[in-house]
């Protein structure tokens, strides 16, 4: 008997603490691969759905504009993907954006391309740092923290800019950013790849991204093991507004306006990307490489319904319901469900 | 002759791949205290959760009264008065504790009568287990002993005729101990039938009438208590002869003093305390709960700030604003709570023995995979930690190995000073004895050992000096040679 | 013979503990100054106008307490408070060519019986906020990724069912509870207050009430305690549905009509209020009472800036910034009672 | 059924307009042939010919679909107060308050106020602005038109306060106002319905209300002054018409129900609905958002490959799809390596940029630049109510607007300007 089952023995303590604890997810690993592998399987269904609803779907044209929609979105949502890692949120995105916009804008008249885009991503920085240090070091719970940076950005963008849009028309290397490419591929895309491998390596390979974790994961724990929580939570909050700002540039530059009341509800929109890429808003889960794959699905479905003249009142249906049908599997089995 | 207020036939409860329980039977007598012991792993939780109603067994019955039963759901249980104490402290911090006492058994109550007729049941009940706890605290505010006290009352509250209690000494100490078991002896002369599940083999000693040892799921015997001692309990649970000498104490040379602390003190909780630890020294703090060990500990490590007073390490003055000071200074922590302060349980086991040497295992901002693998696995070799492998997720372990891990990442460390809290708590027998002897090691590596564990016994076994506080002052301090249980728990209360 | 001795309490009376409260100073140094600065500010006209305006976001509020009190949110309210109105009337226009009546006159003006409007409107509140509860708890979608989605689709919802059109709903009923006063207080606010009694006796007087502490404070305690917390987190968002429903009568009878893009970003100010009020985000902390204060400090507030006409702009930034400072302060002084 | 009644209901609304305008036709100026009445002229001849059906299936089923008809019989098209006749080049020049541009406002002599203390110049006048939008350049440019004209009378006061696309929020600024006893109250509404009953509430307390360029529900409201809503998709379709008998069109409106998307394409749907050779590819609704613009006809330039036409119901949208064509390299992409037509409405500075450089094909001007015109009526109706003057009509039609295109060319009747006979741009100078 003890011969038999000794070779069980190890997994069966793992059993027991399983159903100790019935109500933390029992097998987190695994469910996350659940939902993982019916995320990537949405993909493929879609890009074989859109092969054959349009022919040209699968054109390079095509997943250019795909690509250049997900664009902003994507670099949002990476750094939104760190915050949600460490357990927080960051609502103040859209509100960042647009200030940090509007704040390098107000430097177009020097002329200096260095000035503005350097204004612009510093903002994004500072202003995500501000929410950082809100929440890590006077514990401030995230939510209202950036809930109210976001209104308070959105009132100082418009307070400096008068409301008045602004045209980056002279800043020839400004809108370079959104228009211009890199060995045939656009420029936003070839940032979404190259900052997506930057995200991915500190998630995954840098001492960083375990620290990351383990202040999600267990932010007493890990403080006291060493890690500079506080640290941790600042920097991915200034990571997150550098993103936005980034994100903001991009759009910014592509249209070359910048408009004090864009980007409305924007932060829905990249929280809705994160969490189908799998990020748990509870903290210590998510991964980079989820987030892209639910990047590409939000913007391949909103193209597929485009193409199909679908109104954009239901592709809010269709796209809630595409979020719901990801995210479910995942979750079925969970305990408990905040 | 009635039949048995309790009967557990042949449970049977597979998972994929594993045998959980297998035709494990029992019975518990009314006024009878049954103890169910076995190593981690041995099925006892699985058992518990079936009889409690979280998980439903494969094949087998639980008859009540000779009645068989369906617990599909622990109102289930309930209804047929079978209420189960958890080892885990389950209770809502917001709520008063007549209202945790109460909860989902609410009286029925005209608006605004409720909760002073909830206030005066939970009167009753403590008074009946002869402990003065005003019921309209809010629990957040208890302490763990205290929280354990309304844990135990909210089962009782149900009137049960079956008691089970699930390692309800974990977080208690030995004064504190002594009096639940006077509790419970109580609640056994009242008629109850007790279920009584610890890793504390003295205590089921004292209390129990029969026990059933459990091993890889099955029942090995079950045995009235009397005539047994414990090495003959230890060889059944570990289907081996081992020897309790649990202490595994060597005699070391100890060399320079590496902490130090001179008249510490913070307003309210603690005052004038002065401690040293030489390299290759394990003192331990002794105290009852509320003597604030703790938080002198947790000063040490930089977790709470001192008004008064200076800690010096290897001889040099220090301030400490956070743990990573601490650390900087070559300082380490285990904390007793593993679940919420020593671990990070969704990560692996591989990342949290290198959480504490990422610094080291950075280069250019990137993890040196190999080497923290290598420095993980030869943890893991040396602890003889239980894993699947370095990627296995530290939730899915077993309590003693999670122990380990902690007491890993600080061996991984390597600083001179470690800062041990209740090492073995909820820890299994076997288990328990190479944590010992893994921090005898350390000191014999010339590390200095600040020990605080709830056991006096242990506590008296590991340590080489001895310091008692009380209300937030030393109250004794004793070398090896003049350790005597009575003179220690003298100064407790001095 | 006592084993166990234990510390006596601190107790703290009602009233004191209500004097304690910031927030209550809050309201009234916003009452003194407005009434000192502004002759418009303490008249009939202006405080029935704030009571109207603390109506509708009070409601909304009222709701999204009881799913914090769960540990939960309910990003859906707003869009939920439009979608079922609209419900109701497309609803009552389907059926009244059914029954050879024209309830639809003069372009989009709904001219059939109110009360089915509003009683369909209020099944719908509750039935959506259900849902939302159904997915939280049977179903483990985490609430702000359930409700997210609800608010999504309900927008989108609202546009597909109206076509982008208005309906007019000028019913006398309807009028009365948008415009008309009981004592001098505007129906919609004593409706409101209905409520806010109903929720306090519920929550506060009953044993099921309570229970919703229960599962905030630590749910796994109330599922051992053999309490179906799925039940009551689904009661919980139903509730909220229901508030919203109310809500949204409110909102459109004062507005007597009804509009897809009504009420946009209302439910992030619900958070706020609730926040302010004292409710905490991670369940177990709060209450209807302590609500209604939020939402007169959140209305009170606003209002004297409108009455000093203070530009949009600044308002936005004064809301942030109290939001932040009012919760960073209850935060640190929490601090310090557990230090 | 539903449909039919509904129309039937708005066309007695319209003739209920017409008849409140008629005393106006009286005083009307000598039948001179301004572009005003030439566009009115033509509006009445092609929404009779829709009405009498059209011959394009594709356009007939999209102006069923979204039941444009109803929109169209309710909106009022009718003459010039006071019998003013608009020419360009008429105007104030000045620098707006809020914008700290150069603005030349079109309309300043149109139901003229002399500078100086109005009515009773003992006495101070209070009166408020609310509308959405301090960060929309045309939003901005009304209020500019407005602050320009209460500055120029001492004892007049002017509150502007931005209500954020928040209809509600919108009311209860009214109702504060109503607390504080302002003298007068001029808004900008967006959506029609929910702006009824605050407007109403207002006039009961003794407050004269009006209203500019949107309408709301309301319907004892003191004046509306009217923008040319008509006039913009009617010469959008006309010049498409003139340009090329056929193409294949994609949409990029405003949301739907708003006043501005369904007058503006159902009068271009009208223009265009008995032409056959048009077809409609596809249709989206970008709720004025340059981004949504830009994307859906990002994905439309993937979905189709002979877009030949692109139809915008403001400039916002008309920027986002030239710089989407652009983008995807597609200006000139129309079936025969044509260039792709865009038709893009309001005359903004950047929108006449790309007239010039003929991206865009033609725009026509849906000027901001009334706000005078809302306050002086509104103080015209304090001192009607004080029995100073006469009361302004309750329909204050600003004047019809020629299209602008980057040559000059008559087009059924229609002097077209070019941009640089157009000084009443709005909106900040782009560079380049």
């Amino acid at each position: 008997m003890t011969e038999k089952v000794g070779e069980h023995v190890m997994t069966m303590s793992t059993l027991e603490t399983q159903v100790a604890s019935q109500a933390r997810p029992p097998d987190a690993w695994r469910h996350l691969s659940v939902s993982e592998t019916s995320r990537v399987a949405v993909l493929i269904a879609l890009l074989i759905a859109g092969q054959a609803i349009t022919p040209s779907f699968l054109s390079l044209a095509n997943i250019h504009v795909i690509l250049l929609a997900v664009a902003a979105i994507g670099i949002m949502a990476y750094g939104m993907t760190l915050v949600v890692i460490t357990g927080e949120i960051d609502l103040s995105i859209a509100g960042i954006a647009i200030l940090s916009c509007i704040a390098g804008g107000l430097m177009i008249p020097t002329g200096s391309a260095a000035l503005v885009i350097g204004t612009t991503l510093l903002t994004g920085l500072a202003i995500g740092l501000i929410n950082g240090i809100l929440v890590a070091a006077l514990g401030i719970p995230s939510l209202i923290t950036t809930l109210g940076m976001l209104g308070i950005s959105r009132a100082l963008a418009n307070i400096f800019s008068g409301g008045q849009a602004l045209y980056p028309e002279p800043i020839a290397a400004y809108l370079w950013l959104g228009r211009g490419d890199l060995v045939g591929i656009p420029l936003p895309v070839v940032l979404l790849v190259v900052l997506g491998a930057a995200a991915i390596a500190l998630t995954k390979y840098s001492i960083f991204g375990r620290a990351l974790y383990a202040t999600g994961g267990n932010v007493k724990a890990a403080a006291l093991s060493g890690i500079n929580v506080v640290g941790v939570r600042a920097v991915v909050f200034a990571i997150s507004g550098a993103c936005a700002a980034l994100a903001g540039m991009l759009e910014s530059a592509r249209l070359s306006y910048i408009n004090p009341a864009g980007f409305e509800g924007m932060e829905l929109s990249v929280l809705a990307v994160t969490v189908l890429g799998g990020a748990s808003l509870s903290g210590g889960s998510g991964s980079i490489t989820g987030t892209v794959v639910a990047a590409l699905i939000i913007g391949i479905v909103n193209n597929l319904l485009n193409q199909l003249g679908v109104s954009i009142y239901l592709q809010q249906v269709v796209t809630a319901a595409v979020i719901l049908a990801v995210v479910m599997p995942g979750m079925w089995q969970r305990g408990i469900a905040k | 002759m009635s039949a048995p207020l309790l009967e557990v036939k042949s449970i049977r409860k597979t998972y994929p791949g594993v045998i959980a329980l297998s035709d494990v039977t029992f019975d518990l007598k009314a006024g009878e205290v049954h103890a169910v012991v076995g190593e981690n792993g041995a099925g006892k939780s699985t058992l518990l959760s079936v009889m409690n109603g979280l998980v439903a067994p494969d094949s087998g019955e639980i008859r009540i009264d000779g009645q068989p039963v369906v617990l599909n759901d622990p109102t289930v249980a309930l209804a047929n008065r079978l209420a189960l104490v958890h080892q885990e402290l389950v209770l809502c911090p917001n709520l008063s504790v007549a209202e945790n006492i109460f909860l989902g058994r609410e009286p029925a109550g005209r608006l605004g009568k409720t909760r002073a007729m909830l206030n005066r049941m939970a009167k009753d009940l403590l008074d009946q287990i002869h402990v003065n706890l005003d019921p309209s605290r809010a629990v957040g505010e208890l302490s763990l002993n205290e929280q354990q006290i309304v844990e135990i009352c909210r089962a009782l509250a149900c009137r049960p005729r079956v008691l089970v209690f699930d390692e309800p000494t974990a977080s208690l100490n030995d004064d504190q101990v002594v009096h639940l078991l006077a509790v419970i002896r109580k609640l056994k002369a009242n008629g109850l039938g007790i279920v009584y599940v610890s890793h504390r083999l003295s205590e089921v000693m004292q209390i129990s009438d029969r026990v059933t040892v459990l091993r890889d799921g099955s029942v090995v015997a079950t045995r009235d208590m009397a005539g047994l001692n414990e090495a003959a309990l230890v060889a059944l649970m570990v289907g081996r002869e081992h020897k309790p000498g649990q202490s595994a104490y060597k005699e070391r040379r100890c060399g320079d003093v590496a902490l130090e602390t001179k008249a510490i003190g913070k307003a309210g909780v603690f005052d004038d305390i002065s401690l040293q630890v030489r390299t290759g020294e394990i003192v331990g703090i002794a105290g009852l709960l509320g003597c604030q060990r703790e938080a002198v500990v947790r000063a040490i490590f930089g977790d709470q700030s001192i008004d008064r007073g200076e800690i010096r390490v290897q001889g040099r003055k220090v301030q400490l604003r956070s743990p990573r000071d601490a650390i900087a200074f070559g300082i380490g922590f285990m904390p007793a709570d593993r679940k919420r302060e020593g671990l990070i349980l969704p990560m692996s086991v591989g990342d949290n023995i290198a959480m504490t040497i990422l610094r080291r295992l950075g280069r250019l901002g990137f993890m040196k995979r190999r080497q923290r693998n290598a420095t993980a696995n030869s943890l893991v070799r040396t602890l003889a930690i239980k894993t699947n492998g370095l990627s296995q997720l530290a939730s899915q372990l077993s309590g003693g190995n999670q122990q380990k891990i902690v007491i890993g990442k600080w061996i991984a460390r390597g600083g001179d000073i470690v800062i041990a809290e209740d090492p073995t708590r909820g820890v299994d027998v076997g288990a328990k004895f190479e944590i010992w002897r893994t921090i005898q090691d350390l000191a014999e590596q010339g590390k200095a050992i600040l020990l605080l564990t709830t056991e006096l016994q242990e506590m008296m076994d590991a340590c080489d000096r001895i310091l008692v506080m009380s209300r937030g002052r030393v109250t004794g301090h004793f070398h090896r040679k003049d350790f005597s249980a009575e003179a220690i728990a003298h100064c407790f209360v001095a | 013979m006592t084993v166990l001795e234990f510390s006596t309490p601190r107790v703290a009376p009602f009233l004191l503990g209500l004097l304690r409260d910031p927030i209550i100073w809050l309201i009234l140094l916003i009452f003194a100054v407005g009434t000192l600065t502004s002759e418009y500010y303490f008249t009939a006209l202006n405080i029935e106008n704030l009571m109207r305006s603390i109506a509708v976001i009070g409601l909304l509020s009222l709701g999204m307490t009881v799913v914090l009190l769960t540990g939960r949110i309910d990003l859906s309210v707003a869009a939920l408070m439009i979608f079922s109105v609209i419900v109701g009337v497309v609803v009552m226009t389907e059926i009244g060519p059914m029954l050879g009546s024209r309830w639809l006159v003069r372009g989009n003006t709904y001219a059939g019986p109110i009360v089915p409007v509003i009683l369909i409107a209020l099944a719908t509140g509750i039935a959506v906020g259900a849902l939302n509860g159904i997915g939280v708890a049977y179903f483990k979608v985490a609430s702000f990724i359930m409700t997210l989605v609800s608010l999504t689709a309900l927008r989108g919802f609202n546009y597909v069912l109206t076509n982008g059109h208005p309906y007019y709903l000028k019913a006398p009923f309807y009028s009365w509870i948008g415009d008309s006063k009981m004592v001098g207080i505007p129906i919609s606010f004593v409706i409101f207050l209905l409520v806010l009694l109903a929720l306090m006796g519920f929550i506060h007087g009953t044993m099921r009430g309570g229970r919703f502490y229960a599962i905030g404070g630590n749910e796994k305690a109330a599922l051992y305690a053999g309490i179906k917390t799925q039940r009551y987190v689904v009661l919980a968002y139903a509730i909220s549905g229901l508030c919203a429903a109310i809500a949204g009568i409110i909102f459109t009878a004062r507005l007597k009509s009804v509009d897809a893009p009504l009420a946009a970003g209302y439910e992030l100010t619900a958070i706020a209020i609730a926040v302010i009020g004292g409710s905490a985000l991670a369940g177990g902390v709060g209450s209807p009472w302590r609500t209604l204060l939020g939402s007169v400090a959140f209305a009170a507030g606003l209002n004297l800036l409108a009455i000093w006409g203070v530009g949009t702009w600044y308002q936005n930034l004064a809301i942030g910034v109290v939001l932040i400072i009012s919760v960073g302060l209850s935060q640190m002084s929490r601090k310090k009672t557990q230090a | 059924m539903l449909k039919l009644s509904r129309r039937h209901l708005l066309k007695t609304a319209a003739t209920l307009t017409v008849l409140a305008a008629a005393p106006l036709a009286i005083a009307r100026a000598a039948a001179e042939e301004s572009v005003h009445s030439v566009i009115n002229a033509l509006i009445k001849k092609y929404s009779d010919e829709a009405r009498a059906g059209m011959s394009n299936g594709d356009v007939s089923a999209l102006f069923e679909k979204d039941g444009f008809r109803d929109y169209l019989d309710a909106y009022p098209v009718g003459d010039l107060a006071g019998g003013f006749v608009w020419k360009p080049g008429m105007g104030a020049s000045f620098v707006g308050p809020y914008s700290k541009l150069q603005i030349k406002s079109p309309f300043t002599d149109y139901l003229p106020l002399t500078e100086g203390p109005v009515l009773d110049h003992s006495k101070k006048y209070r009166i408020g602005l609310v509308f959405h939008g301090f960060n929309h350049p045309w939003l901005i440019s009304l209020a500019d038109t407005a602050a320009w004209e209460a500055a120029r009378h001492p004892n007049i006061e002017l509150e502007v306060i931005d209500a954020e696309f928040d209809d509600n929020k919108m009311g209860q600024v009214i109702d504060t106002w109503i607390a504080k006893q302002y003298d007068g109250i001029v808004l900008w509404p967006n959506r029609e319905a929910p702006m009824g009953p605050p407007v109403d509430r207002a006039i009961a307390a003794g407050i004269p209300v009006v209203s500019l360029d949107r309408r709301t529900s309301s319907e004892q409201i003191s004046s509306e002054v009217l923008g040319n809503f008509y006039a913009n998709g009617l010469q959008q379709g006309l010049y498409l018409k003139h340009a090329a008998p056929e193409g294949n069109i994609i949409f990029n409106r405003k949301d739907l129900g708003s006043t501005a998307d369904s007058i503006r394409t159902g009068a271009f749907l009208e223009a265009i609905g008995n032409t056959p050779g048009y077809k409609v590819l596809a249709n989206y609704h970008t709720n004025s958002q340059r981004t949504l613009a830009f994307k859906s006809t990002a994905d439309a330039m993937q979905a189709f490959h002979d877009i030949s036409v692109s139809f915008n119901t403001g400039g916002e949208e008309a920027m986002g799809a030239l710089d989407a064509i652009r983008e995807a390299n597609r200006l000139n992409s129309a079936p025969g390596g044509k260039k792709i037509m865009i038709l893009a409405n309001d005359d903004a500075r950047e929108v006449l940029k790309e007239i010039r450089s003929g991206n865009i094909e033609m725009v026509s001007p849906y000027t901001p630049l009334i706000g005078d015109i809302g306050i002086r009526a509104v103080v015209m109706h304090i001192g009607a109510k004080a029995g100073l003057n006469e009361a302004p009509p309750k329909l204050i039609m600003t004047p019809n607007l020629p299209m602008i295109t980057k040559e000059k060319m008559n087009i059924e009747g229609i002097e077209t300007l070019t941009p640089d006979e157009w000084p009443y741009a709005y909106g900040p100078e782009v560079a380049g």
